[in-house]
């Protein structure tokens, strides 16, 4: 459905972020893509929707392709209309109005009248947002991600990008999500691309997964293929399934990944 | 000079309608890493808030190194030797990353508007450069040294909680608060800022109030946990006992045991 | 290598001292030092005509970055920066003619005067943020404006007022030539007190305010002491600019200090670049040379056969103004960001030359 | 104390201050779903002054239909303006914005001169009768076409942000372009719109202004003389836009009342509304219905 | 062969076009023309008209590029900004300056009366200074309130912007004002913008004044005089010789009623016999000849025909130079340029006093349908008394 193929991100015209990134989504599936800090994942994500104009950033490599057209020469608000549609780092809510105002915002590219039952489902996804009329820009952490999450899903797209989704929520929260993110999957065959730091959940909830260091893609494989992986256990996953070593008694040399 | 650093007495604040704590108190063992959990919205950032100054709470005392500083501005606080990072990051975007340190020695420096600039001719230049060579400790103690002169806006969002717990280190604090300094991490990141508070709260002495979601982190590293829910205070206690408590269980951690997760997914799935 | 780069490419530094120093390289240091020097000689090379537009360069500038500081480095727009440049030239000739003080101790006077101004106007800064603020200043810039026009005993009103020429032990500076020298003088050090500033204590404190006041504060930066003080400072630059620029001329009349003087500061300083010293030495050039420039455009055309049609004959006038909008306008587009920021990339680019990143 | 002199000086400020309060929601609507101040304001008045001006004396159309012709013009102006000139500028710095439109303000101001030269020019009279007394006080016939108006638009505006989407989406691109795009709102489509009715709207002022003062090159200034009521009323608030209006308005011939039978200070009239608008934002610093930004972290 | 350099700053585009425009082309045309017939005595002038839009900057640099490059010997000016700005510069380098400024504190050389700041002796202009074409306007006043046969002090009110321009003449016309027993109110302020006056006309009218001094130029005073007409204020207006002029007149046309305005030379339409020169000049720019000038130009003409017969002099007495031009203003009395007779009123400057015209005409304005009719109403030529020297 989604591919990206072998692309270059430059920020400012000198700094190179990604250094030829390419992966593949297919329709219907759930996809992760995990990496430590400062990997590239965002501007990865960012690429794909198009944003990254806005930061002096662009594509010098590569192309990315969505249901068969080019869209990394478009711009964000194209994309989404081709169904496209990215919950991006950071909540990025709209802080001076309410939540129910930024909800009908994700509704903005559809005029079909359904849009008041998606309010509805949405507040059955997260129940507490009903509850907070005020503006957005009060909401706990947790709340704005819950709505911005939301606010995604008004758009009724065919793929769903999502930058750290679980980032701040509650571990009750975090498990609620990706049980949703799969439910959605699920009932409306959304696409999704997931980005995340919590692997323990992300690699069990996709289909597939990548993973990324400094804008290069190391290692890439199948939910059973990188569960059973050497290096994600020791560096995602935190020993897998033997005793989780505690964060204590940590030691403080690194083990060195096998793929460096 | 009692053993508890921290004294929150009775704290209550209300926005409008939206009651974010009721009357929460407890007390930091001076030197100790304190926990605080809670479901999102329990107002675990508002108690923050509340003790570095941010929010004024409606009723009640915030107690500091036996000074009552409730009504004190932030900047007071700090100097009071109070540093904190915030969960919706709140660097200064277009400073380099070690201007935004030297910010955090802001209250400890001498010179002025007047002295700055004669720069040479006072001492001004000496100050800089000893409070420099401070923050250069701070850096090398969070392994950040690479990315010291990049304008901080640009850092990967990981990277930036990083550098503003440095930030708030450079403060020189007798007592640090963390709001969700894991958030957005990888597991090997994690071990990495799980290592940075155990070292600074055990070098450095440094008392560390944190708001953390990830129950292992807490669990491992911390002497007491307080769980708040609904702007009420749960419980608080060892984190054996909290994470025992059935409760919390329920309310928060929504499990009953651990290999939970998996099916967790697998039933969605 | 580099020695002789215009960036360190790579950290070459063996000192914290070295790498606090205002130039990020020594060639730098030496471009900008010898440049100094051999601008002392200019009114042996240059006529008249180019001494002029680098005195309006001198006192423009200081007032320029002293918005700069305001605008760029504490993110508090200022609408009235005219008004404020206007009363430090008052400023100086009063205290020289009333209170006779010798001129070159009324320039840092009527600096700190109107710094004592500034603050005043600055005050709603404690409460106001944004264009909000900016707004109130506008008022101070009416205000003032008023005021020149009504106080005679300040601004000696509708006949304006008289300054004396500078002079030092019996030396009078009343020559473009020799005020060149003061104009220079004050610009450079001027400057050198801006670049020591923003890299120490306060100046720090200023763009924390400006990026995240509510973290600042939390890091134990007092807000309202740098809201005030940033525009104390600002207009203590502009008063100086002011004092400057009447003692230049010899004579201050109410007229030209107004919005659009204000708004032509503005324009230098986005111009030249926010929170960027250089830049705003740049933009301020921009600004003094276009319109010259321009001028000299119009008379070239006047000489072609251009210069015939009547049409345009009249219209060169309003051309070149259209032109002054039209070039501050694409410039923007070009490079919204300022000189100083593609001054930055151009350095960049050629620091990794030829690997481009 | 000179009653009658002072309530035809108050309804002079009501009427005068509804025109600033319809200047003033140009400028909301603008800065609302642009956060830019646009400075070139003043100018969108003067060239729909202009433009009507010469439709009536050159082309000899009636009224209202030159009327019409020019807010038409003035709407594809404003279409073009944003197309050509600030659509290049989305996502840059505000305030390199705000310079832009500077930049225009200049620009335009001169061309106008050239092309309509230096002298102020008068409207040909439009109404038979010029001016209708309302308790003792001369008013302009166009003062009340343009109140009519000013509350039509007013009306307009205020639905339109309510309840369309597109309301929603110049908020939203206000407060963050990058995450609006990221959720399919346009950012050129805002601005497009944003401007041309700012452009329109401007232009009916302008041509009322020119009907009761005359046109000339310096009518603009209004762009700047309503600074304060917009603040006053709260930069993003429609309803504030027009109630600063108004107080502003009062303002000025209250002040010259004063002024002019006790203080004898002279020029209250320009100055007073700016110490006014000192004290009111010292003591409501989002002026009087505009909103407060988030305080958190 | 040889030649000398004029400077002349002109504002065609700033906030004071709608006269200057006018007054710079007489400037322009006049320079041009004196070329065009010998120049002085054989002597090129080589002249550049700059306009500086009323922006000190602009004018300095203007100035110095003019001195340094050009060695310029004498310079027409335009606006109070920028004589005022350059008032040191022009007494330091020796180079007359003939401006359209006509503030009465440039016509005090040595500074003789207190009330100067600064002494200007090389400042000149053509036409009554600002505050004595005000007391003409006075003088006019009272006598017309006697012929009228009204009872009482008549009031007088000064009408304009708080600005160097407008408040030029304030405080010495109200002093005369009062000699002639005149009840002087208080002064009220209206922006050089324009905007809606009807606030101020409504306290003038209900001040009750009968004679008005109108001070602003261009649109300002335009809607002044719509604001009062349609409020209904009963008051004789007297503008500023830059307040009465044919645009004006079109441009508020029904308005204008009994509008009393200050000239110093005649219409373009008059039949005197300086006129036909004037209009041989006008050709320079206007081929057709079918241009009506306004009377903003004809004293344009004058300004430089001046400045060109004190050159000729000068050119005799040991070459053109700043200093002799100055010099050149001195040596004729009651003296009108060659071929400019009937449009120049007689100037006589001294080194002591440079109020080269203490004349004015006094021309009342009528709307009459469809156009606007002048008459000239009487001329009143001012004593040079010491007391009104520089003030
Ligand atoms: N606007 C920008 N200008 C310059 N460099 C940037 C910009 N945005 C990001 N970068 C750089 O690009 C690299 C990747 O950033 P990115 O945010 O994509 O990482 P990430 O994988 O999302 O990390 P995290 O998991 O912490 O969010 C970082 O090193 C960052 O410094
Ligand atoms: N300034 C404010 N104005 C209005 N309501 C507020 C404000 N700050 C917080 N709240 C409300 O108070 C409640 C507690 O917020 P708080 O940020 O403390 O939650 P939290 O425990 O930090 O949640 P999370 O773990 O998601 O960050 C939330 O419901 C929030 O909406
Ligand atoms: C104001 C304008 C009428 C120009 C006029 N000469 C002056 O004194 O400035
Ligand atoms: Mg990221
Ligand atoms: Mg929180």
């Amino acid at each position: 459905m989604l591919s990206v193929n072998n692309i270059e991100v430059v920020y400012d015209e000198v700094i190179q972020v990604l250094r030829g990134v390419t992966l593949d989504v297919p329709e219907g599936d759930v996809v992760t893509l995990l990496g430590p800090n400062g990997a590239g994942k965002s501007t990865t994500l960012k690429a794909i929707s198009g944003l990254l104009k806005s930061e002096y950033g662009e594509v010098t490599k590569g192309d990315i392709t969505f249901m068969g057209e080019r869209i990394d020469k478009k711009n964000g608000e194209d994309v989404v209309r081709s169904g496209l549609i990215q919950v991006m780092e950071g909540r990025r809510i709209i802080e001076d109005m309410t939540s129910i105002e930024n909800l009908k915002l994700g509704a903005y590219t559809r005029n079909d009248s359904q849009i008041n039952q998606d309010l509805e489902m949405v507040f059955n996804y997260f129940p507490r947002l009903k509850e907070r009329t005020g503006l957005a820009g009060y909401l706990s952490g947790g709340e704005q991600q819950m709505l911005a999450i939301g606010r995604a899903l008004m758009a009724r797209p065919k793929m769903i990008c999502l930058d750290e989704p679980s980032m701040g929520l509650s571990p009750l929260l975090v498990k609620e999500v990706f049980g949703i993110i799969k439910k959605i999957n699920k009932d409306q065959g959304i696409t999704m691309l997931l980005v995340e730091q919590n692997a323990n959940y992300a690699i069990r909830a996709a289909d597939y997964g990548y993973i990324m260091e400094s804008g290069k893609i190391v290692l890439d494989g199948t939910q059973e293929q990188l569960l059973s992986n050497e290096d994600v256990k020791e560096f995602y996953l935190g020993g897998g399934n033997e005793e989780r070593k505690s964060f204590k008694n940590l030691k403080s040399y690194k083990r060195r990944k096998r793929w460096l | 000079m009692t053993e508890s650093i921290l004294k929150v007495e009775n704290v209550s604040l209300a926005f409008g309608g939206v009651k974010a704590l009721t009357d929460v108190s407890f007390e930091v063992p001076r030197g100790s890493v304190f926990s605080i959990i809670g479901p999102n919205g329990a107002g675990k950032t508002s108690m923050l808030n509340c003790i570095s100054g941010r929010y004024q709470p409606n009723s009640g005392n915030v107690i500091f190194n036996d000074k009552i500083v409730t009504d004190l501005r932030p900047n007071d606080r700090a100097d009071l030797g109070m540093g904190r990072t915030f969960q919706n990051l709140a660097l200064f975007g277009h400073m380099s990353v070690l201007d935004n340190i030297m910010v955090g020695r802001h209250h400890l420096l001498k010179n002025n508007w007047l002295t700055g600039p004669l720069y040479w001719a006072s001492p001004a230049q000496k100050e800089e450069l000893a409070h420099r060579r401070y923050c250069e400790e701070i850096i090398d103690f969070l392994e950040i040294s690479h990315i010291r002169k990049s304008v901080a806006g640009t850092l990967s969002y990981g990277l930036r909680k990083r550098v503003e717990l440095a930030r708030a280190m450079a403060l020189k604090p007798k007592l640090i608060l963390l709001d969700e300094p894991m958030a957005g991490m990888n597991l090997e990141e994690k071990e990495d800022m799980a290592r940075y508070i155990l070292d600074l709260n055990e070098e450095f002495g440094i008392t560390v109030v944190m708001i953390e979601h990830d129950m292992g982190v807490v669990m491992d590293i911390s002497h007491q946990v307080m769980v708040l829910d609904f702007g009420k205070k749960l419980m608080s206690g060892l984190p054996e006992e909290v994470m025992a408590d059935p409760h919390v269980k329920r309310a928060y951690l929504g499990i009953e045991d651990d290999d939970e997760i998996e099916e967790a997914v697998k039933e969605a799935s | 290598m580099s020695s002789l780069s215009m960036r360190p490419c790579g950290d070459f530094r063996t000192s914290y001292k070295q790498d606090n120093t205002i130039f990020e390289t020594k060639t730098i240091r030496w471009v900008t030092i010898f440049t100094i020097i051999a601008l002392c000689f200019a009114p042996l090379v240059v006529d008249g005509y180019f001494i002029t537009l680098l005195i309006q360069i001198s006192y423009l500038g200081i007032a320029a970055l002293g918005l700069n500081i305001l605008v760029g480095y504490t993110g508090q727009i200022s609408l009235g920066h005219g008004a404020f440049f206007g009363f430090g030239a008052f400023a100086s000739a009063w205290l020289n003619t009333s209170l006779h003080i010798p001129v070159f101790l009324c320039i840092p006077l009527a600096g700190f005067l109107t710094m004592g101004v500034g603050m005043m106007f600055g005050a709603p800064a404690a409460r106001i943020k944004g264009l909000y603020l900016a707004i109130a200043t506008l008022a101070s810039q009416f205000i003032i404006e008023d005021f020149f026009a009504r106080a005679d005993w300040f601004s000696g009103g509708a006949s304006g007022s008289m300054a004396e020429p500078v002079s030092l032990f019996g030396f009078a500076f009343d020559t473009d030539q020799s005020f060149y020298y003061i104009a220079l003088f004050s610009l450079v050090f001027m400057f050198i007190w801006g670049c020591n500033l923003m890299r120490s204590r306060d100046g720090r404190a200023f763009v924390a305010v400006r990026d995240h006041y509510l973290s600042a504060e939390i890091m134990g930066v007092k807000l309202n002491k740098y809201r005030l003080l940033s525009f104390g400072i600002s207009s203590f630059y502009a008063g100086i600019g002011g004092a400057l620029y009447a003692h230049y001329l010899g004579y201050v009349s109410a007229e030209g200090f107004t919005i659009m003087m204000s708004i032509q500061f503005l324009a230098m300083i986005i111009i030249g670049g926010l929170g960027s010293i250089k830049g705003t030495l740049m933009g301020v050039i921009f600004m003094v040379f276009l319109p010259e420039v321009l001028e000299s455009g119009v008379g070239v055309m006047k000489m072609t056969d251009w210069g015939n049609i009547p049409m345009v004959v009249d219209g060169l006038a309003y051309i070149k103004e259209m032109a002054i909008g039209l070039v501050i306008i694409g410039f923007l587009i070009f490079e919204p960001e300022g000189i100083a920021h593609r001054w930055t990339q151009i350095k960049n680019y050629w620091k990794f030359y030829p690997f481009a990143y | 104390m000179n009653f009658e002199l002072l309530t035809q000086l108050v309804i002079n400020g009501l009427i005068v201050g509804l025109l600033y309060g319809v200047i003033g929601m140009c400028f909301v609507l603008v800065y609302k779903s642009t956060q830019i101040v646009n400075f070139a304001q003043g100018e969108f008045l003067l060239i729909g002054a202009w433009v009507c001006w010469a439709s009536l004396i050159y082309l000899e159309l009636p009224f209202f239909l030159g009327f019409i012709l020019s807010l038409v013009f003035m709407a594809g102006f404003g279409v073009l303006l944003q197309m050509v000139v600030l659509r290049p500028m989305i996502g840059e710095p505000i305030i390199s914005v705000i310079m832009v439109t500077i930049g225009l303000s200049i620009f335009f101001q001169s061309l106008m001169k050239w092309i309509f030269g230096v002298s102020p020019q008068s409207y040909p009279q439009v109404f038979d009768t010029q001016s209708i007394n309302i308790l003792g006080l001369n008013v302009e016939m166009a003062y009340l076409m343009s109140t009519v108006i000013a509350l039509i638009i007013m009306v307009a505006f205020y639905l339109f942000f309510k309840h369309s989407k597109h309301g929603l989406a110049m908020r939203a691109t206000a407060f963050d372009q990058q995450a609006s795009q990221s959720l399919g709102v346009s950012v050129k489509h805002v601005f497009a719109m944003s401007w041309g009715i700012a452009a329109t709207v401007s232009a009916t002022a302008g041509i009322v202004l020119g009907m009761v003062n005359g046109v000339s090159d310096s009518l603009s200034i209004m762009g700047i003389k309503v600074f304060p009521a917009v603040i006053l009323g709260g930069l993003d608030s429609i309803i504030g836009a027009i109630v600063g209006g108004l107080i502003i308005g009062v303002l000025e011939n209250v002040a010259e009342f004063f002024d002019s039978q006790y203080l004898h200070i002279g020029n209250m009239y320009d100055i007073a509304p700016f110490y006014v608008l000192l004290i009111i934002l010292w003591f409501k610093p989002y002026g009087l219905f505009g909103t407060k930004d988030i305080e958190r972290i | 062969e040889d030649s000398v350099f004029v400077g002349h700053l002109a504002d065609m585009s700033g906030p004071t076009a709608f006269v200057g425009k006018n007054y710079a082309n007489g400037v322009r045309d006049s320079l041009a023309y004196i070329n065009a017939h010998g120049g002085i005595d054989g002597t090129k002038l080589r002249s550049e008209t700059i306009d500086y839009g009323y922006k000190v900057p602009q004018a300095i640099a203007a100035y110095k590029k003019w001195k340094s490059r050009e060695g310029m010997v004498a310079m027409q000016g335009w606006g109070t900004a920028d004589t005022e700005a350059l008032i040191s510069f022009v007494a330091r380098d020796k180079t007359p300056v003939f401006s359209a400024s006509y503030s009465g504190h440039l016509t005090d050389p040595t500074g003789k009366n207190p009330h100067t700041k600064k002494p200007a002796p090389y400042n000149f202009f053509y036409g009554a200074s600002y505050s004595d074409a005000c007391r003409g306007l006075v003088q006019w006043a009272s006598d017309d309130w006697k012929s009228k046969g009204s009872k009482g002090k008549p009031k007088f009110t000064h009408i304009g912007a708080n600005h160097p321009f407008p408040n030029a003449p304030k405080a010495a016309c109200a002093e005369y004002a009062e000699e002639l027993g005149f009840d002087v109110l208080q002064p009220v302020v209206v922006s050089m913008k324009p905007g809606d006056f009807k606030a101020q006309c409504l306290s003038i009218k209900s001040s009750g004044s009968n004679y008005g001094y109108v001070a602003n130029i261009g649109g300002s005073v335009l809607s002044l005089i719509k604001s009062c007409d349609t409020v209904g204020v009963d008051i004789q207006f007297m503008s500023s010789i830059w307040g009465g002029d044919a645009n004006m007149f079109n441009a508020a046309g029904s308005g204008i009623k009994d509008y009393i305005f200050p000239t110093m030379t005649p219409f373009w339409g008059d039949d005197v016999p300086g006129m036909k020169l004037v209009h041989e000049i006008s050709k320079m720019s206007d081929k057709s000849g079918e241009e009506q000038r306004v009377h903003h130009y004809m004293r344009g003409v004058c300004s430089t025909y001046f400045m060109k017969e004190a050159m000729e002099w000068a050119k005799k007495n040991g070459g053109i130079t700043g200093e002799n031009v100055k010099k050149g203003m001195y040596v004729n009395k009651n003296w009108v340029p060659k071929g400019l007779e009937g449009v120049c009123l007689a100037a006589n400057w001294s080194n002591e006093d440079h109020r080269g015209i203490n004349q004015v005409n006094i021309y009342k304005g009528n709307y009459e349908n469809g156009g606007v009719k002048v008459e000239k109403v009487s001329q009143v030529t001012l004593e040079r008394r010491d007391d009104w020297l520089g003030y």
